[in-house]
């Protein structure tokens, strides 16, 4: 390799288009410098600052939103920009923002550290970005693992509860399994695809391109097919697909709320990110054999889902458990959207709703939940909606939006796969998913009940439970950002311009 | 001076944007004010969009106009318009959400403000349902109104409310989205991509639907809107539901949203569908015929609970609707549109009343009641009026829809027409027996105890008031139905003539 | 099965060490599967980590690209990092539990 | 004699594998996982990366074994056994052992492979570093950046916190 090329290849490294990523990164090690030269009694102004550096940057990308460089490669085919690497990092920014707003609910409660949260928060946030715009594996997996080894620490945050430490632990054993998984499938790929000379460069396996061309000409090469299943594999079980999903409900139940909000939404969606990627312009010469496989995925996955759901009491576990269901609906988006190009938008429109829905359940369960959260039962919320209407409201919201509840932004986004399925013809994954959604109803609406329809299941008798405190009133804060949430839900269910106009293009 | 599409538009805001409001933490006092005046304008509009209405084009909708609410691509649009048979549902609507909402405001309800809330809402959703052009609001509408029965049963219900609210839930839930997956057919099938009835029509009109695909588009709506009007066998939750309902939204639902279902398949499945209707005409009458009329009519006769059997006796009643509009022709289906108004109006009136009748007895149950015409003869005239009505007497609105039903299907069957009167003569026993039970006769033990310690009074305003413009329409209607009859007829003549079945349709 | 193959092949070729490489990755999983220490099921995931290298240095030189021995590099890195947070979990449940084998661990309930 | 070699290595590398899944105490366990990273660190060096193999001790058994080693002296275990065959278990054992079997045969019948290794000179330090610190500069940032985070991790899992209420 000769110095020019070294050099041609530097020359490319264009550090300004990671603006967003490179500013959360200095920001996150701004923190830790703060920490140590800041007096003690000024460290809860910490978390602010994440959330600040959060806003500005996310500021910052939606006014340049449009301006993007066309599809352009950068730092050497490594990381690739895109209108939806955009919105990618749009929907990572906001997600985490609301992360740091349960974190200062729940943190301060469980007497944990916090500037190292907040730090890991915004590496994980910035190493999420480019995972969604990365266009090279080599990147890809030094991206997914950041993410992975950052919510290995976020799960088992709590180091003084037994459970959260044991919801590390699995959720380390198996995410370690699913990376080995992936990783030797890009390995095959590498191997397969070989060296490519193409007008004096050298291309290997690991780039996104290369990997498509291969394909495109070698369609049903066996190394090449096994390596692509074995990625979409280790995709699956970041989405919680069946049947990866086992890890699902023991670590969402044991991991802090916060954590447990970050897992549903950010690593869901990218993992979502990363699959409408690996599809459509990677794999998309596999079709014939991607499709059956993702069909039966969304199938089985909405199924499973569904059933387990519906007997979970607590809270942690149901929404778990109902988001692998949620995540079938998608890979239903997702297997459209190889026929009918629009329903990747679909996906992200279904995915942004999914978005403001759980973060705003999310927010109520850390105000019902005590300094203990992983015990939160149904039962719990009998008096919520007496004694915090605007909690039991905003619950009622949340929950009727995941449901698919119209008039909710989540039954838009629901509407809009079906849409997308119908004009693909999947009429069988259709039926599955309305049946889906039919289960779905009975826990969902069981939620609500709980809150809402006071005294459903008379105490046992004799053991009368000692009466639970009443859930802490949100602070002004948290009434706004949950007030903001719920009316966007309201608001997106019956105009969805500001979202259509961005995704569907 | 707002125009008339403007006016429509602001029917339908009123109440939601009233919901909105109280819902930002009104005091309660400016809340049940506001509330008022939210449904009173509906109310008025209505009569005014009626008196505006141009009957010689009344196939084409009126006072149109269209909003975009950013999936335009997917060709989503509020759309917002009357047509002859919109308009008497519209009408209705307003009607009968004023009534409800003036019955409400004074019921003493707990937590007053959120059950206002909650009605204001199913109110809009109401108004939204029959004036929307674009199918996908009609559904999304529709569901609007729906929530708030859910829970609003669950929390102010009665008896079993938890059971009847879920079995509500999965019922309803269930229903819509198979009419909604029927629907998405229909835009995705029709090549119009659009969910605007208008454009949706043209699509079908030019390039046609096989039979084959609209025999299961058709039955996919049928199954869907048939559960949400209680087709037998997937009536159950309406009595229970009603059963259990708050009277304001037991009026709502049995009144107005019921019919959404009857609704759809008039305005969209019978135009759009017409072989697929046809196919399942034989075996809609059946069930409708054989189980809504007959069956569910001989379990009225059983029911010992007031508010039960009137729930029944409103599943009975869609039966007719359904035979009806298996008949396939202009004057069956224009005799259903006018059941519905009539059917809606009375059934409120009877819902309203047997909760005036439950404040004075502490009781739904017949065999408790007895002799209460003497303390109360107004409500106990009500009563009667009520039940004669919908038993389908003449000078009452339910008669001429009945009659008309009656005199289509003769052509169609004459056997199922011998069943259909046979089931009028049931809906009269039992109806009758009813008020007899409660105002006549001797006072039960019972209901001796209930009034030594609440002396009865008669109704008073606050009852009367709701039940008069209910009673008022229903006379008017019954003494001159060529106010809806007109309308429809103009309109059906255009959509859901027998013509159209046999017009050669290009398959595709 | 194995017979023509390795007569085929007199000197060990690619397809030799792919087979080594999937060899240790399954032992890796089966271990995983099966063991109940903790400890050594960080192990078995650290053998289905060297296996893939494995085959990566192989694809490596075979295809004549130095990106397959760089990216050992990151793999390298990212499985010792993995270690340390998986290891000081262990010692932090070991404090409240005192115990190592995943049956013990099952407050969450299933 | 290289064909020996691999032969030779190969089977240590697998045998010392089997014998860390096998072996029911977890120091011998530890110390077969030494033994099988020294084979590998041979096959590395036969696939001419003797860079690789160099790092791979250093990290491996210089710091991964050592710290496994002392985590088990700490912790002082009782030795683990097998987890009881559950259904789950053994359904997913029998689904992995048939697609590894199915790999295998696979690999060997279908897959289309270079059969001699590319005429590539033997890659020296200076070729890594090159790479890495002009292709790979971007993933080197990230991975330090992944070092940081598990640094904290391992600090916050490990270190006793007072919160700042209770410190006043």
């Amino acid at each position: 390799m000769s110095t020019e090329l070294l050099q041609a290849i530097a020359a490319s490294n264009e550090w300004w288009a990671l603006g967003p990523e490179l500013t959360l990164a200095c920001g996150a090690l701004a923190l830790l410098v703060i920490e140590l030269i800041s007096p003690k009694e000024q460290h809860r102004f910490i978390p602010h600052l994440a959330s600040m550096a959060l806003g500005v940057v996310l500021v910052g990308v939606v006014m340049n939103f449009g301006k993007t460089w066309g599809e352009e490669e950068l730092f050497g085919g490594l990381v690739r920009l895109s209108v939806p690497g955009q919105i990618a990092r749009i929907f990572f920014l906001l997600s985490s923002l609301l992360v740091c707003f349960l974190a200062t609910i729940c943190l301060p409660r469980a007497r944990a550290p916090r500037v190292e949260f907040y730090h890991i928060v915004l590496v994980v946030t910035a190493a999420l970005m480019l995972l969604a715009q990365s266009n090279h594996f080599v990147m890809f997996f030094v991206a997914l693992e950041t993410v992975t080894i950052g919510f290995y620490i976020l799960v088992s945050y709590y180091r003084e509860r037994v459970l959260s430490l044991e919801a590390g632990l699995k959720y380390l054993v198996l995410g370690a399994l699913s990376s080995a998984i992936l990783l030797f499938g890009i390995v095959l790929l590498y191997g397969a695809v070989g060296r490519v000379e193409q007008g004096g460069i050298v291309h290997t396996g690991f780039e996104y391109g290369t990997v498509l061309n291969f394909l495109r000409e070698n369609p049903d090469n066996f190394l090449a097919t096994a390596g692509a299943l074995l990625v979409i594999g280790g995709v699956a079980f970041k989405i919680g697909a069946f049947p990866f999903q086992i890890w699902v409900p023991d670590v969402y139940q044991g991991a802090p709320t916060p954590v447990t909000a970050f897992l549903a939404v950010s690593s869901k969606a990218a993992g979502f990110a990363v699959l409408l990627t690996l599809v459509h312009r990677v794999f998309s010469p596999l079709q014939a054999v991607l499709v059956p496989v993702l069909s039966l995925l969304a199938a089985t996955t909405i199924i499973f889902g569904n059933l387990a759901a519906l007997k979970q009491h607590n809270t942690k576990r149901l929404m778990g458990l109902s988001g692998v269901s949620h995540a079938g609906y998608l890979l239903i988006g997702v297997v459209a959207s190889l026929t009918v190009p629009w329903a990747a938008g679909a996906v992200w429109f279904y995915l942004f709703t999914y978005l403001l829905a759980s973060m705003a359940v999310f927010g109520v369960m850390a105000y019902v939940a005590g300094p203990d959260d992983s015990g939160e039962e149904l039962d719990h919320y009998g008096r919520l909606a007496r004694e915090r209407p605007f909690l039991g409201a905003v619950l009622a919201v949340g929950v009727g939006s995941l449901a698919g509840i119209p008039p909710l932004a989540g039954f838009m986004g629901k509407l809009l796969l079906f849409v997308a399925a119908f004009q693909a013809h999947l009429y069988g994954l259709l039926v599955v998913a309305v049946i889906g959604v039919v289960i779905s109803i009975f826990y969902y609406f069981g939620w609500i009940r709980a809150a809402w329809f006071e005294s459903w299941s008379p105490p046992a008798p004799g053991a009368v439970p000692a009466p639970r405190p009443l859930p802490a009133g949100p602070t002004f804060i948290g009434v706004i950002t949950l007030a903001a949430l719920t009316l966007a839900t309201v608001l997106l269910g019956f105009y969805q311009q500001p979202l259509t106009s961005w995704l569907l293009e | 001076m707002p125009d008339n599409a403007q006016l429509l538009q602001l029917a339908i805001a009123t109440p939601l944007g009233a919901a909105l409001i109280i819902a930002c933490g009104l005091p309660k006092r400016f809340s049940t004010k506001l509330a008022a005046a939210a449904f009173t304008l509906p109310a008025l509009i209505a009569l005014w969009l009626w008196s505006q209405f141009p009957a010689e084009n009344a196939h084409q909708y009126a006072f149109l106009s269209t909003t975009y609410t950013g999936l335009a691509d997917f060709g989503i649009s509020l759309k917002l318009g009357l047509n002859g048979i919109a308009l008497p549902m519209f009408l209705l609507a307003a009607i009968v959400g004023l009534a409800a909402g003036y019955y409400a405001l004074r019921s003493g309800a707990e937590r007053l403000k959120l059950y206002l809330l909650l009605l204001l809402v199913m109110h809009g959703g109401l108004l939204g349902v029959f004036a929307s052009v674009d199918i996908f609001f009609f559904y999304f509408f529709h569901e609007l109104a729906l929530i708030p029965t859910f829970i609003m049963v669950g929390v102010w219900g009665g008896r079993d409310r938890h059971y009847a609210a879920m079995k509500l839930t999965i019922y309803l839930t269930a229903g819509a989205l198979l009419s909604l997956l029927g629907l998405i057919a229909l835009y995705v099938k029709s090549g119009a991509n659009s969910f605007d009835l208008i454009e949706l029509k043209d699509a079908i009109a030019a390039g046609g639907l096989r039979g084959s695909t609209q025999n299961w588009i058709g039955g996919l709506l049928l199954l869907g809107f048939g559960t949400l009007v209680s087709l037998w066998p997937l009536h159950t939750w309406a009595p229970l539901g009603y059963g259990a309902a708050p009277s304001s939204a037991a009026m709502l639902h049995a009144g107005v949203l019921k019919k959404f279902g009857l609704y759809g398949l008039i305005q969209i499945a019978l135009p759009l569908l017409p072989l697929g209707m046809q196919h399942w005409a034989w075996k809609l009458a059946l069930l409708a015929g054989l189980g809504n009329v007959l069956v569910v009519g001989f379990v009225t006769l059983a029911q010992r609970d007031l508010k039960q059997m009137i729930g029944y006796s409103s599943v009975m009643h869609m039966g007719y609707c359904f035979l009806g509009l298996a008949c396939l022709s202009t004057i069956g289906t224009g005799g259903v549109v006018l059941l519905m108004v009539a059917h809606g109006l009375s059934v409120a009136l009877l819902f309203l009343l047997a909760t005036s009748i439950h404040h004075r007895t502490h009781s739904f149950d017949l065999s408790e009641m007895g002799g209460l015409a003497q303390k109360t003869p107004v409500l106990a005239a009500f009563f009667v009026a009520a039940t004669m009505a919908s038993i389908g007497l003449p000078g009452f609105a339910n008669f001429w829809g009945e009659l008309t039903v009656f005199v289509a299907l003769w052509k169609f069957s004459p056997g199922l027409t011998a069943v259909a009167i046979a089931g009028v003569v049931i809906s009269a026993i039992y109806g009758l027996r009813a008020a007899a039970r409660v105002f006549f006769g001797p006072v039960s033990e019972q209901h001796q105890r209930v009034q030594a310690q609440h002396p009865p009074a008669d109704l008073d305003w606050r009852e009367k008031l709701p039940a008069l413009i209910l009673l008022a329409a229903l006379l008017f209607f019954g003494f001159y139905p060529k106010a809806i009859s007109q309308p429809v007829d103009q309109a059906l003549g255009y959509s859901a003539t027998p013509k159209a079945l046999f017009t050669p349709l290009k398959t595709r | 099965m194995m017979t023509p193959f390795l007569a085929a092949a007199p000197v060990y070729g690619l397809p030799s060490y792919l087979l080594v490489s999937a060899l240790l990755f399954a032992i890796g999983f089966f271990g995983v599967l099966l063991r109940k220490n903790t400890l050594v099921i960080y192990m078995c995931l650290e053998l289905m980590l060297l296996a893939s290298t494995l085959a990566l240095v192989a694809f490596s030189k075979f295809n004549g690209t130095l990106d397959g021995n760089v990216f050992v590099f990151f793999v390298l890195t990212i499985a010792a990092a993995e270690v340390a947070v998986g290891l000081a979990i262990i010692v932090a449940l070991f404090r409240q539990r005192h115990t190592v084998q995943v049956e013990e661990l099952n407050q969450l309930k299933h | 004699m290289s064909d020996t070699l691999f032969l030779i290595l190969s089977v240590l590398t697998v045998a010392m594998a089997l014998l860390v899944v096998l072996n029911k105490n977890a120091v011998n366990a530890a110390m077969c996982l030494l033994l099988s990273l020294a084979g590998l660190a041979g096959l590395f060096v036969l696939l001419d990366a003797p860079l690789l193999a160099f790092v791979l001790i250093l990290v491996y058994a210089g710091a991964v074994v050592a710290l496994f080693l002392f985590i088990i002296m700490l912790l002082d275990t009782t030795p683990g056994s097998f987890k009881p065959f559950k259904p789950l278990t053994i359904a997913a054992a029998v689904l992995g052992a048939a697609l590894l079997g199915l790999g295998i045969w696979s690999l060997f019948g279908r897959a289309v492979l270079p059969d001699a290794p590319a005429s590539v000179p033997v890659p020296t330090m200076k070729h890594h570093a090159e790479m890495l610190f002009t292709t790979y500069l971007l993933p080197v940032q990230v991975v330090g950046f992944l070092l940081l985070i598990a640094m904290l991790g391992v600090i916050v899992l490990s270190k006793k916190y007072t919160a700042p209420e209770d410190a006043k």
